[in-house]
């Protein structure tokens, strides 16, 4: 057994804090937090159980015993999942012509490209647009920087239309680059690492040029190794905007291109069918597989996203 | 990085070459496109037998479960063509059959269809945007024995427009109304001395609604369970009269002698039974004029708040628990729903599941269900030659401009032929085998013959349904989408209100027809100033 | 004869050469892929959109058109030009507004309360402040199942109807309805699930903000307002309020603009319905009509607008943007640095001479 | 607020135990006691953080008013804590504080009536300067003298109309100068008349167009006024103040902005504020930071100012400057004043009576001169004085320190006698300290935890169980020697005689030792300089005193709830062994020859040439940096294996690395003990 290792000072010490009384309050405002924080999160966090319940009940036990809603009145079933994953329709629910189109497979790999190849790619280009920004002087450099933060300004609304005409004069409108490649003029991510890489001390930059490193070599070998944090963090909002986006991707491929829809746009489709009881549970289980990678990551990444959350809202 | 560059470059190229991509198209009259590469014998004459391996590809709107019929027809077509012609299908779910061709037309011109499969409603829409070519042209040219004179004028007349055929008919299909005559004996109800329980006329309908809601709140109304394995025996409907499982029990509060007609088709029946139109020539909004359709949709509202009509949740659900007895639907869902569910022999087995002799012996009994035409649609003083008439679509075969080969036409036509006229060896036609499906053929020949009556009075359905020169089809309009949206969202924002704790009054129901009129106007309008 | 050069004038030149190369070559190796991308799907983009507005521009079709003399903007602007579109734009700009003014100060408020609380370090404070945010990464669509069961009527069996007996089937109807500059408004019921989905899940980001921000409050401010005798009160208005205000500041205007774009929500829960009878066959003609599902309605989702009437998408979108960039540029003015002022030093300087 | 209103009651009063609490009500809960003399007292102050950290060790001092007290120390030496427990911002774990002579334990900070000024300035960065001075002042209510603002008022405009009225135009003309931008014109008007504010409004308004009409409203509303206030029970004497039954009559009210301004613009005078008056705190410049925060201190006119590290955040120029500042506002404005450092120069410079502390110790208390000159032990001498003081290891051998190199000094009677005396009573001492109870359980503790040890490497049972016996042999005497006694036998009867020692039995045994509360703080520190300052030092768990734990201690270290009574607390050391080789350690040093080690200012290490006065033998150094001062030279060079430094007056220029002859001052030679850092 580990004991616990303190000094004879320390034991009188804490003899003589319990003798004098100096307890450990009751914070009244931590107890009144904690219940309260409890009870939102209980009442918070229901429809997570309710989504995840109700994709596991079978299409008859939702109409049927509608209120049996953790323990199916016929036991949890997958047969939801298999209507949407499989095709695969459940007996004597008739005729469902809308599954046919459901290509959640399809959905899915195309929005793991969206929000993955994006997200790489723009953080490349972006962190190298930083660099130069940062490191390597340049006529016009603050001229230029300013005019890309100013057009901040001009919300994403103004060039959307425009973006749509232009992809599909690209070409690009039958191709999931479409996904990523307007994404990659992305200002705020930019100017996000460019503050931080400013923070990088240019010492460090100029003593490794003193040893001969070329800017490509400082880059990759100085500078995106101290920016990982940044750039982890901008990686996992990147990720998740692209993987949420619903709009951009609608706009693209419009109403039936099926083959082309993100998960989201998928998903929409997928509700606005399932406004009934009896095809509900698979709306629910297209939310579940919607949901499941960004839970995951989350899960596994939680302190850096709120830390980034948090330090973007410092310092921005 | 060299990605991004090459994509601005890319974008330079486009913008520059994607000009006059689709310069010619826009005339729908125009055949220029095509070549005629037509392969032809030493007499300078075409024959299917010297055409080698034409591809085509169709694109079908038709989804489970008439699916499997017309893909085992195209087989057997494949079949007999082996070398010459293979048509390959892709089913788009009916649901977004012409947004995929609308976006595949602006985006995806690679992947367009050569042969659309689609609903005859809106063949002359997308004709007049230039989608599909006229026929008579390439009939003439190819030789292929299609005559139209065989055709029903009133299916044939909406693949017309400016006396140019954009398209082959195939079918016609009305929505039917699906009886519980066995509740309607059960009580009496019935009509000539309780052998008839199809109501035949405006006021028989009524009289049957109003005959099912007063015994029903009087406590006197018999119904019974007819899903599989439930018990089947009568019972009076009371409140609380809780002796079935409770989800799928019939009790006052939530029994209704009908349920809400469909959206989709019993408002056009309305309208063209009668003698209204959606919008005339000049694409003027017609429809809210009409007083049948006034009289259709004030009915509604009446009914509805006379508890004849009601919302009783899932109608399929509620049709065999006898909550309803009676709701409208497509002709396909008879076929799906009477063979797997209703055709029930538990029904015919006495003193098993509440089921008496009685029972048992009465064929009304042992088919407790029914179908038949919405007879009750001509309200008073509906024009004499359509008021036995009711509203049916169907679907054509259209050959696109993506075909610029006479071959691939002609190839499209002879499969067109093969499927309205063709004959099998036993002098079956082709058609027939489609129509057992549940549709009504467009082609006189086809439902004269012997083999088609065979079938028809074999199937409830076409039983139902009759005679195919009684359906009315709808007018050829550009802008029949937005005419059809129109009024399906104004009989849905009816429907709708009356659902609403605010409810809906006559005046009110007017008005929204009014109003969604005037507005079906304005969007006609909008798009009449956009599309240059 | 061949041409001479002096060895030592070459290299000059040769590295004069090479340098110019470094300086630029390498400038434009790392600027370009980001340059390149920023002009053509940005500054292209956004005048592209203006030309589209300006024209009867159809999609996919690019070359035929031709200057239409402002009727995509007449159409939004001028009543009598097209009332259809001129209502349900305006109608689409009133609801935005509205529930913007609605949703806003909860999704300020509630997370400011919530970070409070958090920062009160209660035991599993950090498990609480995750749990909290979780909502947030819930992709709309995923939301939006849920929401659906649970709004879903009676007779489809909805989780709410079910459960709490609430008769989910009047959110057709109208909640409420009331007359702006001689316009009916009326306020659908249906607002209801959009409005729990936002306050479910629209204010994570804030929520971490504003407890980042508490907790970056200096605690020695705390103190001296200990001594200088402030009551709790005072300290809240005087330390904790100014020094989460950059926070605040950036936490308001990001919600209002994000509130201005709604869509996921109505589109996936109320499909802007319920419509209305007189705008029904206009974009965006329902009572839960919101600016960008007018814009939405017009370039994506409605193929027989986006053919006909994109130029109309594209003078909204621009409409919108301007709204948006004024909003965005409050934002700027409103945090910029102040000027110092001199008053009080000049009234010292004063005082000092008087004495 | 409340408690400031109220009266202190004496607490020497005795009274009915049940009225005890309605007096103490009735007081606020202020309590004086009036046997208390100085301003501030601090009695026995212990705090004892959760985790079993004591970071103050019965802190004693009484502060006369006035008095500058720095407290100096290293960094986690308890000095910030036991100021911020005066400022009320830490509890007080026990231990007595009155402030003017009221017991402050307990009462909130704002209620003390004290100020600070914060190590960072703790300035609200969102106010003016002049808000942030302002911001104490309108944080609170004070208690002001009743005044009829309204007569007075009137009977100043009165008095302006009557005999000043060119004056009144004239300033009010200037008011309208822009040049002249005073804040309003009925400010201006106020200050430069020296009226008050209402009377200024009052003017401005009918800008004395008709002085008689003015004139005879005012009286009107005088003379109502008066028969208002009259008819409540008030008189009013010659400075409008408001009397009843002749007493002057108090009130609670938030300071006008008039005086707000006047104090500010005061303060901002002292401090040399005035142009810096609109500029937040990100505008100013430390020093300038430093001085609001001052500003804030001083403003309020508080009772005792407490100084937290203030300067410390300053650059070394500034720093000089914002001391000579602070001595004067401190002269300037009289308060008591608690200043904690770590820097002794601030420390030498500006207090006029020095605490030094470590490591929650109080080491001397005294002024800059006691301290210099006479440092307790070691640790003061080392710590106190720039460049430190030069320590050599040496051995004393009767009378003679021997230098590791042989070197020598003979010392005079005088130090003998010292000598002998300190180790006698030390002695004496710790023979008293170990004959406590609380020592012999922990003897016994030491043993039984060697049984443990030992047990657990297996040994011979016999002999442990004899050990036992040992243990009960130790607390002999002791209160709980009888429970370990029936411990033992009851053991022994269960197993009949024939005793296994196994561990759970040891451990039962051990747990009525774990009582020593009853040790004297006294002796704590004394042991505990014994540990922290022999050259011998045992290795302490360095995070038990800095608060800074390691990373992998944080956790045990923050464990705050650990069982008192368990006996898994294991000790990684023991005081019964620390006093007992301290003991042992003083009896040879009183039988002869010892090592000692002995301190020598710079200063006293003089020039063998040029030092005239008793001096030791010289000795030769080789000098190797020879650092320049301006008039002073400092030589560091090596010496009896210790590194010297020497300060030496610049009349002779010495370079480096060239020999140099060097000798001690006899009469400043200190001595300290080996083990336990003490002068001698």
């Amino acid at each position: 057994m580990a004991r616990n290792q303190i000094t004879l000072e320390q034991y009188i010490g804490f003899r003589k804090q319990k003798e004098f009384g100096e307890k450990k309050k009751v914070n009244i405002g931590k107890v009144i937090s904690f219940a309260f924080l409890l009870i939102f999160c209980i009442v918070w966090l229901s429809p997570f159980v309710i989504m995840f319940f109700g994709s596991l009940r079978g299409f008859s036990d939702t109409m049927l015993y509608p209120k049996e809603l953790f323990y199916p009145h016929s036991g949890y079933t997958l047969e939801n999942y298999e209507m949407l994953l499989l095709g695969k329709l459940p007996e004597g629910i008739g005729q469902v012509n809308s599954v046919q189109d459901y290509k959640i497979g399809t959905w899915f790999l195309n929005s793991c490209f969206s929000a993955i190849g994006g997200t790489v790619l723009y953080l490349f280009v972006a962190s190298l647009a930083a660099y130069a920004f940062t490191f390597i002087d340049f006529k016009y450099r603050n001229v230029l920087f300013a005019g890309i933060i100013a057009s901040m300004i001009i919300p994403g609304a103004a060039t959307a239309v425009g973006n749509q005409s232009m992809v599909y004069s690209m070409g690009l409108n039958r191709s999931l680059l479409a996904l990523i490649i307007p994404g990659l003029g992305g200002v705020y991510g930019m100017y996000l690492i460019k503050t931080f890489f400013e923070s990088i001390p240019k010492d460090l930059i100029e003593s490794a040029k003193m040893d001969g490193y070329s800017n490509f070599k400082i880059f990759y070998k100085i500078v995106l190794p101290l920016g990982k944090t940044v750039l982890f963090v901008q990686g996992l909002f990147g990720f998740m905007g692209g993987w949420n986006d619903l709009i951009w991707p609608q706009m693209l491929y419009g109403a039936k291109d099926n083959d082309l829809w993100t998960l989201q746009v998928g998903m929409a489709y997928i509700i606005n069918n399932s406004k009934t009881s009896n095809l509900i549970g698979s709306a629910l289980a297209g939310g579940v597989i919607c949901l499941l990678p960004v839970l995951v990551m989350y899960i596994i990444a939680q302190d850096k996203i709120i830390e980034g959350m948090s330090s973007s809202g410092i310092k921005g | 990085m060299v990605l991004a560059l090459m994509s601005t470059t890319l974008a330079l190229v486009m913008v520059g070459c994607n000009k006059n991509k689709n310069d010619n198209k826009n005339d729908p009259t125009n055949t220029d496109s095509i070549v005629d590469d037509l392969p032809r014998d030493e007499n300078g004459n075409f024959d299917v037998s010297l055409l080698e391996n034409v591809q085509l590809n169709m694109w079908s709107v038709i989804g489970q479960p008439d699916q499997e019929t017309l893909l085992a027809l195209v087989k057997e077509f494949n079949k007999q063509f082996a070398g010459m012609i293979e048509i390959k299908v892709t089913s788009v779910g009916h649901y977004d059959y012409y947004n995929a061709l609308d976006s595949t037309y602006a985006n995806d011109y690679g992947n367009f269809p050569d042969v659309c499969f689609m609903h005859n409603e809106k063949n002359i829409e997308y004709a007049l945007k230039g989608y599909f070519y006229p026929l008579d042209e390439l009939i003439e040219k190819t030789g292929v024995g299609i005559d139209f004179a065989n055709a029903y004028d009133n299916i044939e007349k909406t693949t017309m427009y400016d006396g140019k055929h954009y398209g082959i008919p195939v079918d016609a299909h009305g929505y039917l109304t699906q009886i519980r005559q066995d509740i309607i004996k059960k009580n009496g109800l019935g009509f000539d001395g309780n052998t008839r329980f199809i109501p035949q006329s405006y006021e028989e309908y009524q009289t049957l609604l109003e005959g099912l809601r007063a015994k029903a709140n009087s406590g006197e109304l018999w119904v019974r369970n007819i899903n599989l394995d439930q018990d089947h025996s009568w019972y009076q409907l009371k409140d609380g009269n809780a002796k079935l499982d409770a989800a799928a029990q019939a009790t006052v509060s939530n029994f209704y002698p009908a349920f809400f007609h469909s959206q989709e088709s019993d408002n056009l029946t309305a309208l063209y039974v009668n003698g209204g139109t959606l919008a005339d020539a000049n694409d003027n909004v017609t429809f809210a004029q009409n007083e049948g359709l006034t009289k259709y949709v004030t009915d509604l509202v009446e009914r509805y708040n006379a508890r004849l009509y009601g919302d009783a949740g899932n109608k399929e659900a509620a049709f065999p628990t006898g909550q309803v007895v009676m709701f409208s639907e497509g002709p396909w869902m008879v076929a799906n729903t009477y063979d797997i569910w209703w055709n029930n022999k538990q029904l015919s087995t006495a003193g098993k599941l509440g089921v008496t002799e009685e029972d048992a012996a009465d064929p009304v009994y042992t088919n407790p269900y029914t179908v038949a035409r919405p007879y009750y649609m001509a309200a008073e003083g509906a024009p004499a030659e359509t008021a036995s008439k009711w509203y049916g679509n169907g679907h054509v075969i259209t050959v696109t401009k993506k075909v610029t080969s006479l071959q691939k036409a002609a190839a499209a036509l002879i499969f067109a032929e093969w499927l309205t006229q063709g004959q099998k060896d036993s002098g079956d036609y082709n058609l027939t085998d489609w129509c057992k499906a549940g549709h009504l053929p467009a082609w006189k020949n086809v439902y004269e013959s012997d083999s088609y009556k065979a079938a028809a009075e074999k199937s409830i359905t076409l039983t139902a349904m009759g005679d195919p020169a009684e359906i009315i089809a709808l007018e050829s309009s550009k802008y029949a989408t937005t005419l059809i949206a129109g009024l399906t969202t104004a009989v849905g924002d009816v429907q709708a209100q009356l659902l609403s704790a605010d409810g809906c009054t006559v005046d009110k129901a007017i008005q929204t027809l009014l109003a969604t009129a005037q507005s079906t106007q304005e969007a006609i309008n909008l798009l009449k100033l956009g599309i240059k | 004869m061949a041409k001479t050069i002096v060895l030592e004038e070459y290299a000059k030149q040769r590295s004069k050469r090479i340098g110019l190369f470094k300086k630029y070559g390498v400038t434009a190796i790392f600027l370009l892929p980001y340059l390149a991308a920023f002009i053509t799907f940005f500054v292209i983009p956004l005048f592209y959109g203006i030309y589209i507005s300006l024209t009867n521009f159809q999609y996919g079709k690019p070359g035929i058109e031709t200057f239409n003399s402002f009727m995509w903007f007449k159409m939004i602007f001028d009543k009598s030009y097209m009332p259809g579109i001129y209502n349900s734009f305006w109608l689409a700009f009133v609801h935005t507004i509205m529930f913007s003014v609605i949703m806003v100060p909860i999704a300020i408020l509630l997370p400011l309360g919530l970070a409070i609380l958090v920062n009160q370090k209660p035991p599993g404070f950090k498990l609480f402040r995750a749990l909290i945010y979780m909502p947030s990464i819930v992709p709309l669509t995923a939301s939006g199942t849920i929401f659906t069961l649970l709004f879903m009527s009676k007779s489809q069996h909805g989780v709410l109807a079910e459960f709490f007996g609430i008769d989910t089937m009047w959110f057709i109807d109208t909640w409420f309805s009331f007359n702006l500059f001689g316009q009916p408004v009326e306020i659908a019921y249906a607002w209801i699930p959009i409005f729990f989905m936002c306050l479910w899940g629209g204010w994570g980001g804030n929520f971490i903000i504003l407890s980042a921000g508490l907790q970056n409050v200096p605690k020695h401010l705390y103190e001296a307002s200990d001594i200088d005798g402030c009551s709790t009160w005072r300290k809240i208005l005087h330390v904790t309020i100014p020094g989460i205000k950059p926070q605040l500041v950036l936490c308001l205007f990001t919600t209002i603009l994000g509130y201005l774009g709604l869509y996921g929500q109505n589109y996936v829960l109320s499909g802007g319905g319920p419509s209305i009878a007189a705008i029904a066959s206009m974009p965006a003609g329902g009572k839960t009509s919101t600016l960008m599902y007018f814009i939405q309605d017009l370039v994506a989702n409605n193929l027989q607008f986006k053919s006909s009437l994109y130029g109309l998408g594209a003078a909204a979108s621009l409409v919108f943007a301007l709204f948006a960039g004024i909003i965005s540029g409050i934002q700027m003015y409103l945090t910029r640095e102040k000027k110092t002022g001199t008053k009080i030093s000049e009234a010292y300087n004063k005082w000092h001479e008087i004495r | 607020m409340a408690n400031l209103d109220n009266k202190p009651v004496d607490g020497g009063m005795q009274v009915p135990a049940k009225d005890a609490g309605k007096i103490l009500k009735k007081s606020g809960y202020k309590i004086a006691n009036n046997e208390v003399d100085a301003f501030v007292s601090l009695k026995d102050i212990n705090k004892i953080y959760p985790n079993g950290v004591q970071a103050v060790y019965d802190f004693n001092i009484d502060i006369s008013e006035n008095d500058f007290i720095v407290l100096v120390g290293p960094s986690g030496c308890g000095k910030s804590t036991t100021l911020r427990m005066i400022a009320g911002l830490e509890n007080i774990t026990s231990g007595y504080l009155y402030i003017d002579k009221v017991l402050s334990n307990y009462t909130s900070s704002k209620d003390r009536d004290i100020s600070m000024v914060f190590q960072n300035y703790a300035l609200y960065p969102q106010m003016t300067v002049f808000d942030n001075i302002a911001f104490p002042l309108r944080a609170r209510k004070f208690r002001m003298p009743m005044e009829a603002t309204v007569v007075k008022a009137y009977n100043q405009v009165i008095d302006v109309l009557d005999n000043r009225i060119d004056e009144f135009k004239e300033a009010f003309a200037n008011a309208k100068d822009k040049a002249l931008n005073y804040g309003t014109t009925v400010e201006y008007v106020a200050t430069k008349m020296k009226i008050c504010d209402e009377a200024a409004k009052i003017l401005c308004k009918s800008k004395a167009a008709s002085p008689e009409n003015i004139k005879n409203t005012a009286k009107a509303k005088i003379e109502s006024e008066i028969n208002k206030l009259s008819s409540q029970g008030y008189t009013m004497d010659e400075n409008y103040r408001l009397l009843k039954d002749g007493k002057l009559q108090y009130h609670y009210v938030k300071m006008s902005n008039e005086e707000i301004r006047r104090r500010v613009f005061e303060a901002a005078e002292i401090l040399d504020l005035g142009p810096y008056l609109d500029r937040r705190p990100k505008e100013l410049s430390g020093g300038q930071m430093q001085r609001v925060a001052l500003g804030r201190a001083i403003v309020r006119n508080a009772k005792l100012f407490l100084m937290d590290e203030p300067l410390s955040n300053l650059d070394a120029k500034l720093r000089v400057q914002m001391r000579s500042e602070i001595v004067r506002i401190h002269e300037q404005i009289g308060a008591t004043t608690i200043y904690v450092t770590h820097d002794q120069t601030e420390a030498m410079t500006m207090a006029t009576k020095i605490v030094v502390m470590s490591k929650g110790w109080v080491q001397q208390i005294g002024t800059p001169q006691e301290i210099y000159y006479n440092p307790n032990n070691i640790f003061v001498a080392t710590f106190i004085g720039s460049p430190a003081m030069n320590i050599f290891d040496a051995e004393y051998d009767n009378g003679k320190l021997i230098f590791k190199n042989g070197y020598e000094i003979s010392l005079s009677e005088d130090y003998i006698e010292r000598h002998n005396k300190y180790y006698e009573a030390k002695i004496q001492d710790l023979r008293r300290m170990l004959d406590t109870d609380d020592f012999k359980k922990m003897h016994a503790l030491k043993v039984l935890d060697k049984i443990l040890f030992n047990l657990e490497a297996q040994k011979d049972a016999y002999a442990l169980e004899k050990a036992v016996d040992d243990v009960l042999g130790i607390i002999e005497g002791t209160e709980c020697s009888e429970v370990v006694k029936n411990l033992i036998a009851q053991y022994k009867a269960e197993n009949n005689g024939n005793p296994k020692v196994d561990k759970k039995w040891l451990l039962k045994i051990r747990e009525p030792l774990l009582t020593f509360e009853k040790i004297p703080s006294r002796d704590i520190g004394l042991l505990h300089n014994a540990q922290v300052f022999s050259k011998e030092e045992i290795v302490v768990d360095d995070t038990l005193y800095y608060q800074k734990p390691k990373k992998k201690n944080n956790k045990k270290n923050v464990k705050s709830n650990i069982n008192l009574n368990s006996t898994d607390i294991e000790f990684i050391n023991n005081l019964y062994e620390v006093a007992s080789n301290l003991l042992a350690k003083c009896e040879k040093a009183l039988a002869g020859k010892h090592p000692i080690r002995v301190g020598v200012r710079p200063e006293d290490i003089v020039l063998n040439s040029e030092f005239t006065g008793n001096k030791t033998e010289k000795f030769m150094v080789k000098s190797n940096i020879v650092e320049l001062l301006g008039s002073e030279l400092l030589i560091h060079s090596e010496f009896a294996d210790a590194n010297i430094i020497a300060k030496i007056s610049t009349n002779v220029l010495i370079k480096p690395h060239t020999d140099v002859e060097l000798a001690m001052n006899q009469d400043k030679i200190l001595i300290f003990d080996d083990s336990c850092g003490d002068r001698i």
